[in-house]
């Protein structure tokens, strides 16, 4: 469960988010927009405590974010899988490589590692594009790529910052079909997006963020 | 959690073959570091050798009064025997003294003169195996106090010189020591740092996956282990080589007949901290990294 | 003018575009779309002579894509402005360096450059975010560095590849227009996307590329 | 035009300073290489001088007949000194060697045999300024030939070691400056190539933004130039003082008297072969690393 509570954060350099509440219950699906600027990625980042908040209370899975400490941020971290906005691909490893790393991070055996990493390829698309290195993909399969590394370890939260970016309408909404199967095993979901036409009607809770202060849609 | 193990181990392999360029840049340098602190030791291990050949070369000639007799000047001799810093004394009576005259100048003195003007001498060889300095001073004067001398005559002020010398920069080898240390220290420190500031990507993505800081450091302390490791392969073979090299030049340059020796025992002493030093080194530098941003 | 006749290209790890047969005159403002992976970034590259067709002639500006020297891409890349699907900027440079380097490549007085500068980031809404660093940008803001970048020479042609992806509906609008602007100037504009919706009803050329093949629509 | 090269020239600055870990290192290998070539040219340059002390300190005595008269050895002694190789010869006549064996053995020969045995004599200097070895033997044989020579002394075989040996060092010399400088520029573009990997991005970036190599390429060569400027300005200290040591320590802990110099005028002209060196091998490595993708 995450839960903001009047949070405020700013950077040196100006600019964030001011009092923020926002509490999202385990197994919710929630949307996060608004317009470009408008702090939807400094609101994830506060989640997987790369950000710690200026003032108020931020609390993910227990963990408050607040002293924390390199193991307490990476046992958070464990717990979350997130697509980010610049995919973060590791350039010098192929796609398997880049997928596998979160379960050698867990310990998972390599057999079982093997496996898991042909599986979820499978499920985003790329089963014939595993040794390709980065650069070597397009925009949208290295979208799906980092999608399918954030699913991989299968975390109790999900956290996608505008994961359709690249992709086409066809591939944006299969994403969202897959992450809300996905949602329906128990885990938590939080996905920014531009793409208003690809959420509304969903039934999904909708979160707006402007200058820095949300409301609900 | 083998396989875990395994992934981390081939990591610090494919971390140094992935960066050749730097792996080869920080092999070449903690080898020239590892070679300077190793010559240093050897020049440590061997000034004493070389302390004892030359004690061994110097000679103090004792020449008796002139009406000595044989038998006392034996028993004198013994005497001079026990003084602390004496290696040998030999009793060269009037006779041998004739006839090393005799070898040394191609003239009979006894032929020439009709009588052997030569006095009763002996020579004193030092102790080679004194740890602490030889005070030549204190030797001489413990001689002359035996008796019945004449004059005590030695070559002076070189060994003095280079006893002193060599009490001189023994004291400085530790600090000399300590010094190269820290360089090393340096070198390895901005070798990991380099190494990590071209696998920041991968270290900020392992933070965000919520890796520990034992997986993310770990190939990092295997990599300054192998690297350490190869500059030892690379370094042991020159070492000998500089040595054997040197007493080459030596023995056919100089007079001086004196071998330096290698020792191992204290290469592979030394090994063992160069290494514990990488492995601290590489942790607190790795894990320093890590902290600049939470 | 670009002629594509009869171009095929192929990875070394396969797939690519084959038989592409394409002319855009001078002053014109072409859309291309195409679901994810068909081949748009590759058709851009070949047209900045970063990829060398296997088959066929390729013309851009005059220049043809075959024995290409040092300078003569080099020539040929200096009359394009191009806006990378992945920003390229560059993370050690604030956005005032970034912008500027194509003005210091072409050899322009400091002074002028300045003034450049300023009147491009305005454009793109970016003027006060001059002295940030790519990684102190919301995504929609490195994306509108990276148009800033391409606008600033006054280039004769302008390849956007997905210049929305990160921006909002409103954003992704105004940069359109932008462009609209820009092409009345003589400017002949290629712009790949996925947002059909942004760019139907324009009266504009749509090329559309699937599986490497094109054809009008 | 001007504002391009001022930023080209700043750039190469901002280079060195953004990378300050490799510059660092490339700074430190440099200067080692730089010092040791240095070092070797020192020593090529003092040899000679070295050489020159030795055949000062060599001397070859010359004894004449017993039944030749005063007037005739001058003659010959002045031939003597017309040899090539020989710098002085002093006629040592009988009644200066009498005085000279009184004065090192104390005793006076002529009071005691009533006459004097010793020969006349004399004594040779060799010259010290030839550059190309001095054949011992030769000379040897040239005063013999002179004529009324009972026989000649020389202390043999150590000064024609040292020649010898000096020769044969000599014709290595080109090898061992060919090898430092093989390393010298392995180094250096070892370090260019790390620069250019961790500036890929900027280089790419300038590629496709239709960049001329000129504009690519000089920022990398000015870096090279500010760094061994730097090197030199690291260096050139450092070679005083060693020199200055090496002298202090033969000054103090050797009975031999030569001081090695340092000749500015060919550290400078090798300076300026390292510039050189640096620049072309920077070009190179720098526009081979644009080809990799045209
Ligand atoms: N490290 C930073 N330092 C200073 N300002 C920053 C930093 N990171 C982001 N900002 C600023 O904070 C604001 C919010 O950024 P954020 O990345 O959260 O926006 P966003 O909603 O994700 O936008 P987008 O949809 O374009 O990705 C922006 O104006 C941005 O310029
Ligand atoms: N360097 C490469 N080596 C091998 N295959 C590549 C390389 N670059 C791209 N590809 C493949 O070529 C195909 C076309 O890629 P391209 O980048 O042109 O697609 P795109 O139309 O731009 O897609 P997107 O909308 O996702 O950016 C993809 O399937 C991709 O995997
Ligand atoms: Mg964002
Ligand atoms: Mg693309």
């Amino acid at each position: 469960m995450i839960e903001f509570k009047d949070i405020s954060f700013s950077y040196k350099k100006g600019k964030g988010v001011t009092n923020l509440n926002l509490k999202l219950g385990d197994g919710e699906f929630n949307f996060l927009i608004g317009p470009t600027g408008s702090g939807k990625t400094t609101l994830m980042r506060l989640i997987y405590f790369d950000l710690v908040p200026d003032s108020g209370t931020l609390i993910v899975n227990g963990f408050k974010s607040k002293n924390l400490s390199f193991s307490k941020t990476s046992k958070v971290r464990k717990e979350i899988g997130m697509v980010f906005q610049d995919y973060k691909l590791l350039n010098d490893r192929n796609v398997y490589d880049n997928i596998s790393l979160p379960l050698y991070v867990l310990g998972y055996p390599k057999n079982q590692i093997y496996d898991r990493v042909d599986e979820s390829l499978e499920l985003v698309g790329l089963q014939n594009k595993k040794h390709h290195f980065p650069d070597e993909l397009s925009g949208g399969e290295q979208q799906r790529a980092s999608l399918a590394r954030a699913i991989i370890k299968e975390p109790s939260l999900i956290l996608a910052d505008e994961p359709t970016g690249n992709l086409d309408p066809v591939a944006s909404f299969e994403l969202v079909r897959l992450l809300e199967t996905i949602n329906e095993t128990g885990t938590t979901i939080l996905m920014a997006t531009h793409n208003y036409s690809l959420i509304k009607g969903r039934g999904l809770p909708i979160y707006e963020i402007k200058d820095g202060t949300l409301k609900q849609r | 959690m083998i396989d875990k193990i395994i992934y981390l181990v081939l990591e610090g392999l494919k971390n140094i073959l992935r960066n050749k360029g730097t792996s080869f840049i920080s092999l070449f340098l903690l080898s020239i570091s590892i070679f300077t602190i190793s010559m240093i030791i050897v020049a440590n291990d061997n000034t004493q050798k070389v302390l004892q050949y030359f004690r061994g070369k110097y000679k103090i000639e004792v020449f008796f009064k002139d009406n000595i007799s044989d038998q006392r000047a034996t028993s004198l001799v013994s005497k001079i025997r026990k003084i602390s810093g004496v290696r040998t004394a030999t009793l060269i009576k009037k006779e041998d003294a004739l006839r090393i005259f005799k070898d040394q100048f191609d003239e009979d003195i006894l032929k020439v003169l009709g009588y052997n003007p030569l006095p009763v001498s002996a020579v004193v060889n030092l102790s080679r195996t004194k740890k602490s300095g030889i005070k030549i001073d204190q030797i001489i004067r413990n001689i002359k106090s035996v008796g019945s001398i004449e004059k005590v005559i030695y070559q002076g002020s070189l060994i003095k010189k280079i006893e002193k010398n060599y009490l001189r920069f023994k004291n400085k080898i530790p600090y000399l020591v300590g010094f190269m240390i820290l360089i090393n220290i340096l070198l390895i420190v901005n070798t990991i740092r380099l190494s990590l500031v071209s696998r920041k990507q991968l270290i900020n993505n392992l933070k965000l996956i919520g890796a520990s800081k034992t997986f993310i450091l770990t190939p990092f302390m295997i990599e300054g282990i192998l690297i350490s490791i190869f500059s030892f392969i690379f370094v042991t073979p020159l070492l000998i080589g500089t040595v054997e090299g040197f007493n080459y030049l030596v023995l056919n340059f100089s007079s001086f007949k004196a071998q330096i020796e290698l020792d191992f025992t204290s290469i592979m002493w030394f090994y063992l901290l160069v290494m514990v030093i990488t492995v601290l080194s590489s942790y607190r530098t790795a894990s320093s990294f890590l902290k600049i941003k939470a």
